[in-house]
């Protein structure tokens, strides 16, 4: 039993450290930590940035242009990215398609594609859900027609996060309808400027844009794009949703979220004393932190298992389920900390003197709203423990 | 003991229920709520001449009620329908105005719209902790300090505001145009603002204001909690059409055992929520007034977050989209915890009753 | 809207206070206070002074006996009898018992039996729950054979409270078995000296012996001990289930029990100060006090319509629900507060010097374990949720 | 990083597991935990032969073990199994007695059992509130005051006791004979005494004893957590036994959804107990290990009182038996919370650690 990192993991996290305080811009670690928007700008430098230094693709084999890093280093990277207010890498490239790519797709596709995925020449979003099959993601009914050498697809895909920015799209689409949901639906690769795609953006509650809805209306696809069989994308679906998946706690982002709220609680004044100091706030902090402190064990010894098996396990849903909580517990304390300071709308929070938050929290009460998603998006919470229940429970 | 509500209080609600309901639906609202001003101010004149402001004062003051019940009848309905308008502003102030016996025409009357102006960025509830400080000038007063989140401030044309002579927390009375006024929109729709004062020219209403303050608080609070009701009670609804409409891997998701728990036992938590309104209107202007209105609050902000977050979650995506007028409920009941006394700070008052015996 | 009680109401619980301060036995309420088991002669003195008072059969109409009260002062005085710490009603011959002999029973049951229970001479016990047949009553399998003018009884009860006190038991037996569970069920009257009875003692999880085990071997049974038609008894068992219940939620119970920690805290000392100023277990205190608070108004929101309209409304089982968990949260800030104190078994829980809980409070502990079972008899609050669900949310 | 268990201590572990599930039934547990002396002396015996009691001492003190792994593993198998036995006490004490420089052969082979007396009625966790004195008598010393809830305190044969001599707090022995002691049995089974000195004769082990006594109150809250996970792994397979097995309605309980979220949610607070505790054994003499052990003792007081009632509940009316072996897990799992520091106060000491930066 063994919970400190090994001299070589620890000299690694050093070089993570060094290269994010050297490379990562400070206007963009802003943004993050502020919790604004961020343009698509900002992305395209950090993934440059990234990749200048082969540390993008990094669930990549070598073959590939990946670092070659074990489990225990990427969580490493991916902590610190996260305490450094570095952007996350936008996954649907990087972390979705190219594995599905080497795994399932042809020699063709990978020379063709994975070289424009390390590059940024081409955003790639992705097209699973529809109105209508959210959890039940094998009811959809996007249909692709083959006609000659081409599919026509027609029918709505929703939730395609940064879809606005996309040059290309990979989706489930129905090839057969006549045959059992999952055993009729194929894996199809689609030009976002392709006549008859329209992309509308959905406004979440906090008044951000960052998903859509994309239309198809008889979108012509050349029968080239399909990766893997016809009717055999319910496999790779399988293999994206139960794909090795570090970061699915997200301790990262919860640890710079609490050092942020305690940093608030130390420094904010409510009637006559520090936040900090109020034995109901800090009792809510402290569990929280506890329960926090939990879950990075929990995942560290995840991982170690990962490590060793090569396989992630089951408890990936746990951790999807309370990784979740947690940090909807913390932005809730966020939220709580600034009282009536949380009010102003996001998009015109006060500034300058007329400031009612400190700098970095003038999004707290939009940020606990926003991420609320987190339970419900990537497979609900409700799915998870219907996952568990089937798996590890056997009943 | 009785529950049922007067036949007056009812046709209050019913008509203001169907104002609403006429004049501000979802759209509607949330073009008015999210640009400034944050309210209408037509629809606040016709509110006006429905009789709804009078239904906050009592007779010996212009008004047709004050009492507690008048007070949740009104905001329950304001609830249900998300309305945006500064009626808590004008329900503290009538009430301040009663206490300092000065006339309330104007505001019954919806020309004048009052903002009560008590909170600081460093006390944002109760009265212990203020800083504003008022000293003589001339004939009348001046101010000095900041206010901050002042609900209904954009719209205001006069502030109440709460500040200290020596020891004694008085109340004063500063016209829109004598202060500094930082204006904004709330995450969930209606507005608020800043207020800096800068020996800010005021006139004294009532010199030792502790008492009647207080009691603005605790109508307000009361008020705050109806409004949850209400907006629990539409959410339900909307939860309820939500699970028996919204299907998944074949069937309606409210055929699913663990949803149904779940909502049960929200379902469960309107009824406490609606009867601790029901404990802190009955007991406003009495003995146990401060301490009913914190445990209200208290169970309403510990219920409506839960209320929040269980209904965004069993909406699944849609609940989280501007468009879906659940998500701006959702937000609006986790709000109200933050406004005039939140969760923790409640249990803290109902704490201290425990401790002295 | 009225919340305080009428003059007439007030009147009537002084008078029932009045009553309960010069009648309750001390010794019998000492031991209610302390959480302790009754002997059989406490429920039996206590009974006698109620009915010479003309206040045991609170819910019979007056022609049997009843007192003729309303739903608000029966809850009266319930509350009263509660905060006095009088024994509860023993329930099986009053509350249930007798409402079904008086709706489902002959004139010659009823002249039999009413009078009896009134007077203490038949201790009544219920049987219905059948190992295997918990919350599913329907399943039950002890089965009555008529052959001639006798029932033949076979099988098993479980969970017959003071079973071990009782003369005589109502009791669902299967008399079909061949229509569906429900249609093949009677209602059925045993005498528990039968040949072929036998009572054993469940012993529960802090010791106490309050419920028990009663086997049935070809027990005799005459036919006219059958209430209601053969094969009607599920019509009375839904009758009995749905049965106006004004104590459904223990309002005075909790009352009690929460009077009874806060005195507890504002004693208590524990490391530097009283229990009452541990900011933490006030706050738990302070919030078991408002959910009660409200829970209060419920129940008297819901004795207000059932007054009107003679229906008690399917809220009762929100109030079954709520009134549980309200109950165990306060036993279980009575156990938490005396600490490592609540330590020693019950039956020997110290006393006179080398006492470490006060008096009330050295059940504490078991009486929270004891208490679990609450929320699972009398329909768990699992089946409460199931039914608000069908009924009220129409799911 | 490593989270897998040495070749030792699996050994270790499979070793008690065994003796524990031959010798320590269910029924002969409850004959020995709920009759006194609440301990089997001849099992204890046995137990010291297998070598469990020298895993819990380091090896300059004739130990094999005393790390925090080698704490959890054998308090995990006590709590699978439900063992009475004081080996609470025997962990504690030998810390201490180590920390002394004192002579350990006796404990480590089971001749001698310890009870180590901390708690006082009104200072029943830390170490800041105690009362008992010591003063100075001939060449020895005399302890007078009274120490509550001592664990294994029936069948001790000696009492190691904090004392205070002004403001410093010692450490001392005293021998079974020279107290006062009332023993009884604990609710859950197991045995405790209310230790009574009055001018009792004393050995003086340490003078300034407070990071001694620091020290063995953090290795026994992570004995404590480390047995609660061995109750709850234990409660969890009771528990999917039953849903798997239990009809109602015609199917397994365990195919209602409602009981399958709640199962995984208790699950799931399983795998944190599990991964806390390992926080705490890790952290264990080092700087961070009164507020790691803090944590650890919260989290452990949280999750089993879930666990307790959850697994009571979907049990129905079987689980509060004295019949159902998940009961008396359910009571231990509870009644550990209250050992060493509750859940309040863990958090509280947790929460110091936040304020100050």
């Amino acid at each position: 039993m063994e919970l400190q990192f090994t001299d070589e993991e620890i000299a690694f996290r050093d070089e993570v450290r060094a290269f994010l305080k050297a490379e990562l811009p400070e206007d963009i670690a802003g943004r993050v930590r502020r919790g604004e928007e961020l343009p698509k700008d900002d992305y395209e430098r950090w993934h440059a940035i990234l990749n200048a230094r082969g540390w993008l693709a990094t669930i990549w084999p070598k073959e590939y242009g990946g670092p070659g890093w074990s489990v225990v280093e990427r969580h490493i990277f991916e902590e610190e990215c996260a305490m450094a207010s570095a952007p996350r890498i936008v996954p649907f490239g990087i972390t979705m398609l190219g594995p599905v790519l080497q795994k399932f797709g042809s020699k063709e596709q990978c020379d063709a594609i994975l070289p424009r995925i390390l590059n940024g020449d081409d955003w790639w979003c992705q097209g699973y859900s529809e109105p209508g099959a959210g959890s039940d993601l094998a009811s959809l009914r996007t249909k692709a027609v083959r006609e000659g050498d081409h599919y026509i697809v027609n029918g709505q895909k929703t939730w395609t996060t940064l879809g606005q920015h996309a040059d290309r799209m990979f989706c489930l689409v129905r090839t057969d309808p006549n045959v059992k949901p999952q055993a009729g639906i194929s894996f199809l690769l689609i030009d976002m400027d392709a006549p008859g795609v329209e992309v509308r953006p959905i406004k979440l509650i906090d008044g951000v844009h960052d998903v859509n809805d994309v239309f198809f209306t008889d979108v012509k696809v050349p029968v080239e794009n399909l990766v893997g069989e016809e009717n055999s994308g319910w496999t790779i679906a399988k293999f994206l949703l139960t794909h090795e998946r570090t970061n699915i706690a997200g301790t990262g982002f919860s640890n710079q979220a609490f050092d942020t709220v305690r940093a608030l609680a130390r420094s904010r004044r409510v009637n006559g004393r520090r936040l900090i100091d109020d034995p109901l706030f800090a009792a809510r902090l402290a569990q929280a932190e506890i329960d926090l402190e939990a879950m990075k064990i929990t995942n560290l010894r995840m991982l170690a298992r990962a490590q060793k098996t090569g396989q992630p396990g089951l408890e990936s849903s746990m951790l999807k389920i309370k990784g979740t909580v947690i940090r909807q517990e913390l932005n809730d304390l966020a939220r709580r900390a600034l009282g009536p300071a949380a009010a102003p709308f996001p998009a015109e929070a006060l500034a300058g003197n007329d400031a009612i938050a400190p700098e970095d929290h003038r999004r707290n009460a939009g940020a606990y709203f926003n991420n609320r998603k987190l339970s419900i998006y990537g497979g609900s919470n409700e799915i998870q423990r219907n996952i568990l229940t089937k798996a590890m429970l056997e009943l | 003991m009785d529950f049922d509500q007067t036949e007056d209080r009812r046709m209050l609600a019913e008509t203001l229920n169907r104002f609403l309901a006429d004049r501000y639906d979802i759209a509607t609202r949330n073009t008015v709520a999210y640009d400034a001003p944050w309210h209408s101010p037509d629809l606040w004149a016709q509110m006006a001449e429905l009789g709804i402001l009078h239904a906050l004062a009592d007779e010996d003051h212009g008004g047709m009620g004050g009492t507690g019940f008048d007070i949740t009848t009104v905001f329950e309905e304001l609830g249900r329908a998300l309305c945006p308008e500064p009626v808590l502003g004008a329900l503290m102030g009538l009430r301040l105005l009663s206490a300092a016996g000065a006339e309330t025409e104007a505001v019954l009357e919806g020309t004048e719209r009052l903002a009560v102006a008590i909170a600081e960025p460093e006390a944002p509830w109760g009265l212990d902790h203020l800083e504003t400080r008022a000293s003589k000038a001339g004939d009348g007063w001046a101010l000095t300090g900041r206010k901050s989140v002042v609900y209904g401030g954009p719209s205001a044309t006069r502030f109440l505001v709460a500040a200290l002579e020596g020891d004694m927390l008085g109340l004063y009375e500063v016209a829109a145009g004598d202060a500094r006024i930082t204006p904004y929109g709330m995450v969930e729709g209606g507005g608020a603002a800043e207020l800096f004062l800068d020996a800010s020219p005021a006139k004294r209403l009532i010199p030792d204001a502790r008492t009647a303050l207080q009691d603005a608080l605790n109508a307000g609070m009361i008020a705050l909690c109806a409004e949850a009701v209400g907006v629990a009670e539409r959410m339900k609804e909307m939860l309820l059409e939500h699970l028996k409409t919204r299907t998944q891997f074949g069937r309606t998701i409210g055929s699913f055992q663990a949803l149904q728990h779940r909502t049960v036992d929200l379902v469960t938590e309107i009824e406490q929520m609606r009867s601790i309104t029901i404990l802190a209107a009955d007991a406003l202007g009495g003995p146990e007034a401060d301490r009913k209105a914190a445990m209200a609050k208290n169970l309403i902000g510990r219920a409506g977050r839960l209320m929040s977050e269980e209904t965004m979650q069993m909406h699944g995506g849609i609940g989280v989209t501007w468009e879906a007028a659940v998500s701006h409920y959702a937000k609006r009941i986790v709000m109200i915890d933050a406004q005039l006394g939140d969760t923790d700070y409640c249990l803290s008052q109902v704490m201290e009753g425990l401790q002295v015996a």
